[in-house]
């Protein structure tokens, strides 16, 4: 049995749907002539400014595309679904948002990622274009504490994206910004639980398969295995499970502020985000923690995939701060 | 055959496509379980994409160097992902390796071969055991270089280099992996074919079909 | 087979549901301590002010809870799924927001509501608030075009509620504010297909079956069937037979501009959204209608139900200015 | 039965509550054809919430008219919804109509079944042939006001508005509705009962066991 998609070949599904973001949202982004994967803001590079290229595959809407725009990304390179860009568009991206104070490389740590991203980074270091790279690893699924550097990066992104693009936008130099991502993402903890799958457009076939009454704890966001399949628990063991290992790893004192995302992976509506939040502030005022921030919506999905992830920031003013700033983008507004 | 063209190169690019085309949902299942179900989409439009290309291309007056690098790029752009770059990177290798030529012998066949394989270890950084396509190009780069040595046919070489990125591909099941999207599954990899080795093995096949 | 949910008891979700919306949203919503299913906003009522409350089921999020706060409603009254909520919380609401300006009632058109706010209006009349009544009715497919005042409210509620919202926020009349509503309703046109159910979470059963490769053209909010049973088809012919109707309804002549949702009704992603939104694009380029705004994802849901729909309103001067108008809503913002 | 206590109407709404958990998920189904599936979920939660509500009353100083505004406004803040206006304003018409008494006749609670059909009529302004719970309650009411008039017991009268109300509530297949969410349905309503109207018949038939 097909899944039911509303496209028309599933082979040009990407680019029709860039298409309608240009549509959409053309106020805040356009795509470059020569390289139509390319987005880049209106309102985003300027003189002085270090510039910020996100990019990953397609099917994690509002990820990365919608994080485009003044105050976040200046641009956004899109790979096929669930599939890195390749470099070109990456180098597109760049030379459109450089402006001499260098540019920050921003993305989830996936071997294809890093590899084409790398590749772009090479070429353009032959323009003399200075490129940092931070990779987001907030997925705690994903690998050990002490392999920190291993693990993926999912829901997390948006928090660490939004902190970067802040101080990209405030002006600061390279190395601060590097510093800022660098602090956001080692601060930044995310866990989450598939129920079901999704299908690629190409194929709408799910790309796993979970049984009646069973959900897979810290499934990626490409549907990769996550580390354990088990009985789908109440909302609120759930939350417990995740929250417990997010809070264990984050060791945050007493009095500490955070930030939330209740992200749903596709197709788990608001009502079980919301069930979910629920208990998360529950555990959070157990911690002794402020919540000074909460996203509950879609913010990194995948394609129409059934689950949720919680992502914890562990803020200090700094991170508050750049957390706070305004950023308005097609997808996301801050401030 | 004693001289590869450019047109035989093209031809084995073609041959290569058809498989993948044919291989496409197989591939598919087969990263569903371990990985993200798009393996076969990724080679499928990587390969249909070189195969157009290289078409478009006039035989006569373009060299094997200029076919391999149009292909690496043509790959690359279609797909990204991570066969994208390791691909892209073989096939330059394989370019640079027999650049100036206008024909190749099997001698500069099978070191194109061998730089193929030595082009996508360097991009990936994986080794033998890690559950990655590394575990069938390098037993077939091994085995081209064995035949090399005793002189063997390019059909004979192909066939040797076939049959052991087959055994490498299958020897991937027993694998946990360390590099790609299934090294966090750890033990429950096991079992499970790598997705990159099964089609390093039918990529394989099809040069030795291509090029026979 | 049960449809997976993260909830915890069924028939707590609603009021759990309530209870993380309030944990995320402190700042911007606060439920009535006396009367917990009464949502009101922190910066909504002020005197002079005309009062505005939404209301309606729950399990459409972000509609209607989401769309209380500065520059949109004052309050809103919570529901059961999919059910009206009863007068009491409505009455609650009412007192809250009002400031001796009147109050506007605004919710979809739907018998249960319908009776439900009108046993309100009753009681209320009898502490001398003066009640205005509009309700929205935009979905095509719910009734002839010349029974208007028979069709169904769905997600053109958006645009209706933030154009009366607006009115009230710029401290018009009730009169006017009245105006704007109905106007706004009648230049707001609905219209939807269903690709696979929801389940209540009460019975975690698919409230309508639906073929492997059927869709239902015109399916409402709470899975009431539509108008016909088709085969699913590609993208831009959905978009097309959508499209055709709003279009010749909505009459516009070339030139004039128009608002446009294409909402989710829960599980399909934004990838399919964003290929809609490029045919509906191309619709409007045909009929020489400009693209003033564009709203693209989940606005008014039905659970995890798989498909969408599309919504055009017909802007006017005035209405443009209420549209752009600024709200600050807990799940929506513009201008 | 010659006098209903406040008691005996508690135990009646007792049983509908019961009769309403057992028919929960066929109301659902029913709902689920040609309306929103949650018919069930609201008679449930209405009706258990009422008995819960009742149950806390102290039947001996609470009379008639106490007992059903209190199932009126219990119903209503429960579950909102169509019915739940619907119920309460007949629970209150029923409450105004034996405001005073203590205990009720057979005739006072004959009176007080016509005038809760004719709450639901004043409420849903649904007329007959609508397809709504009207076309179980206006046939039950009239047959109880046939009953009434023949001077039957309360048990033949509420059996004979549960006859009436069964059978209206099967005529109502043949329906086209024009009242509720499925007036938007036209003719492919038609071969489905109404929720509203098979609830009824259980409703009504339950009053007859609660008294009985
Ligand atoms: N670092 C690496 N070195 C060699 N091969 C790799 C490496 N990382 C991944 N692969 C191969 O890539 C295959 C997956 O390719 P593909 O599915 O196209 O890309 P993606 O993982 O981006 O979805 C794996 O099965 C593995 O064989
Ligand atoms: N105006 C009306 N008059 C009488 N009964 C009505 C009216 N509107 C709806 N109903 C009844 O209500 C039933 C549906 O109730 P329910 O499912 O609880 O509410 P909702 O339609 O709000 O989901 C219908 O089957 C019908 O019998
Ligand atoms: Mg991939
Ligand atoms: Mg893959
Ligand atoms: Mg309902
Ligand atoms: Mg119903």
């Amino acid at each position: 049995m097909k899944t039911k998609k509303i496209i028309n070949d599933g082979a040009n599904a990407v680019d029709e749907m860039l298409e309608g973001v240009l549509a959409a949202h053309s106020a805040k982004v356009f795509a470059l002539d020569h390289s139509p994967r390319s987005i880049i803001a209106r309102d985003g590079a300027r003189p002085g400014k270090v510039g910020m290229v996100i990019g990953g595959g397609s099917g994690h809407e509002p990820s990365f595309l919608g994080f485009v725009g003044k105050g976040l990304a200046d641009a956004a390179a899109i790979g096929n679904v669930f599939a890195s860009p390749p470099p070109d568009p990456i180098i597109e991206c760049t030379k459109a948002v450089n402006n001499g104070a260098g540019v920050l490389y921003m993305y989830g740590n996936y071997a294809g990622d890093v590899m084409n991203f790398d590749m772009a980074a090479e070429m353009v270091a032959m323009d003399d274009i200075e490129v940092r790279t931070v990779l987001t690893t907030d997925d705690v699924a994903s690998a050990p504490a002490d392999q920190r550097e291993k693990r993926r990066g999912v829901a997390g992104n948006v928090f660490v994206f939004k902190a970067a693009g802040a101080a990209c936008d405030k002006m600061l130099s390279i190395d601060e910004c590097e510093r800022v991502a660098r602090k956001a993402n080692d601060r930044t903890f995310t866990f989450g639980v598939a129920l079901a799958p999704c299908s690629l457009p190409q194929t709408l076939k799910p790309n796993f398969t979970l049984g009646e009454d069973e959900m897979e704890v810290g499934m990626g966001i490409h549907g990769e295995p996550g580390i354990s399949r088990e009985q789908l628990k109440p909302a609120d063991a759930i939350t417990d499970e995740l929250m417990d290992k997010i809070l264990d790893e984050m060791a945050a004192p007493k009095g500490d502020r955070v930030a939330v995302i209740v992200n749903s992976l596709g197709s788990t509506p608001l009502m079980e985000l919301y069930i979910m939040m629920r208990q998360v502030k529950k555990r959070l005022d157990q911690a002794g923690l402020e919540l000074h921030l909460s996203l509950v919506g879609n913010y990194c999905t995948s394609l129409e995939m059934a689950g949720a992830s919680i992502t914890v920031m562990h803020l200090d003013d700094e991170l508050q701060e750049m957390i706070d700033h305004p950023c308005d983008c097609a997808m996301f507004r801050a401030g | 055959m004693s001289e590869i063209t450019s047109a035989n190169l093209i031809a084995m690019f073609a041959e290569i496509a058809k498989s993948m085309a044919e291989a496409k949902a197989h591939l598919c299942e087969l990263d569903g379980v371990i990985g993200d179900a798009d393996h076969g989409i990724a080679m499928d439009l990587g390969f249909s994409t070189v195969a157009t290309n290289l078409g478009a291309l006039d035989a006569g007056t373009t060299d094997p160097a200029a076919v391999f690098n149009t292909a690496a790029k043509s790959f690359l752009n279609a797909i990204g992902a991570s066969s994208g770059p390791l691909y892209a990177t073989a096939f330059m290798r394989a370019g640079a390796s027999v650049k100036g030529k206008n024909v190749l012998s099997d001698d500069d066949f099978a070191d194109a071969f061998i730089a193929m394989a030595k082009g996508i270890q360097d991009r990936g950084k994986a080794e033998i055991g890690d559950k990655t396509m590394i575990d069938a190009w390098v037993p077939a780069a091994e085995a081209v270089e064995a035949a090399k040595a005793r002189g063997a046919s390019l059909t004979e070489l192909l066939d040797a280099a076939g049959k052991a990125a087959e055994t490498g591909a299958e020897a991937t099941k027993a694998m946990i992996a360390s590099k790609g999207r299934s090294a966090r599954l750890g033990e429950r990899a096991i079992g499970h074919i790598d997705p990159g080795a099964a089609s390093a093995a039918i990529l394989i096949r099809a040069m030795g079909r291509g090029l026979g």
